[in-house]
């Protein structure tokens, strides 16, 4: 089954009421016994002295989304799954924000365990984002994924 | 032939911009970088991949798309 | 670290609103970078050509409290977690409704996705937790973990 | 000497009851279990395992605690 292309990206960090609101919109679904959810969260790292405040996120947003959805398209494949939703920020977002918000919910919990972790793991490794981490003193460096 | 080069993160404020179209008659991604380096010496020394139409590609490959980016390591998530 | 003997139980199924003010609770805490979020739901099984409409939850209170704390201390020693919360239902949770949350969060991945199944295949085995399925028709079975 | 027996789930479907305070002179948890197949014969063909004090224990451990709970099979999450 082919989806469509969707758009990830989401202007500025990812809201708590957003993720509990989609958490509740999975109500009706009946056949699934287990969801797992895997949110980044904006660490105030401290490097060389200066500690970090904020990340501005860009994108190759075209390619980005292409990227997303074959990982999408193949995690559906390789797993059991029922759904499978993932957000990513573009923009500036604070130290305690959430910049990833991926929710996959399957009938049996094994199977979202391992697509959760593969979900993940491709797209840090996959995806054209770029993020740079402000310090206090508004200055920044690159940061890149490890 | 018009190409247009985007550039991301730390690469583009290398190249004090986002995007740039060229006119160019290199046949592989290697000869285009060579001219590249000329316009963006510091370029020779970051560390990036680049995508033709979206899609990685090495040095060899042959231009043959409308679009290439610059990407410099990823920082999704 | 000692942590004090907690209720995991609450009565009846646990309110996305609930999840997702948990997840906003812990923006304050900025070495986090990672969270990860179990929740089991409750699914309308069909068992010889009965559906169910419901589970209803009973423990060993007293005893599945003293496995969940034993489950957090040992977690909290295996892996390197910022903070770790469960709650379980008792009572009727309804087909669709959330019966069980698991919250982990660190600085770094890869420690939440090892701690967070550890901890959600520990509760399945260790904990005295007692589910009725609940059926259409008023019937009912005693669910067994598998 | 009295002990507190707490039947859970489907246990204490068959019991009837949730709790019950028995007097008792065996000492061990086969002894005991002897006595309550009698007042539940059903109970032989379940599957169970039991707790003293809030511990799973095996069945030739010595009755040592005040509360015993007899626990079919667990079904959290």
């Amino acid at each position: 089954m082919e989806r469509t292309l969707k758009n990830v990206f989401v202007k500025g960090p990812i809201s708590s009421a957003f993720i509990g609101n989609s958490i509740a919109k999975h109500q009706s679904k009946t056949t699934i016994g287990a969801h797992n959810i895997f949110l980044g969260q904006v660490r105030a790292d401290v490097i060389n002295e200066k500690t970090v405040t904020a990340i501005d996120y860009s994108a190759y947003e075209d390619m980005a989304n292409e990227k997303f959805h074959e990982i999408r398209e193949d995690a559906f494949k390789k797993f059991n799954l029922t759904c499978m939703h993932i957000y990513h920020s573009s923009g500036r977002v604070n130290v305690g924000e959430i910049c990833l918000f991926v929710f996959v919910s399957s009938p049996r919990r094994k199977e979202v365990f391992k697509a959760l972790e593969y979900i993940v793991e491709r797209i840090k490794v996959d995806v054209p984002v770029f993020g740079k981490e402000i310090f206090e003193d508004t200055s920044h460096q690159w940061k890149t994924n490890t | 032939m018009e190409l247009t080069i985007k550039y991301f993160g730390m690469i583009s404020e290398l190249t004090s911009c986002e995007e740039e179209k060229i006119l160019f008659e290199q046949t592989t991604i290697s000869e285009l970088l060579k001219d590249l380096f000329k316009k963006y010496p510091d370029l020779k020394n970051k560390d990036f991949r680049i995508a033709q139409d979206r899609k990685l590609v090495s040095l060899d490959s042959l231009i043959s798309g409308q679009e290439l980016a610059l990407l410099p390591p990823f920082a999704g998530g």
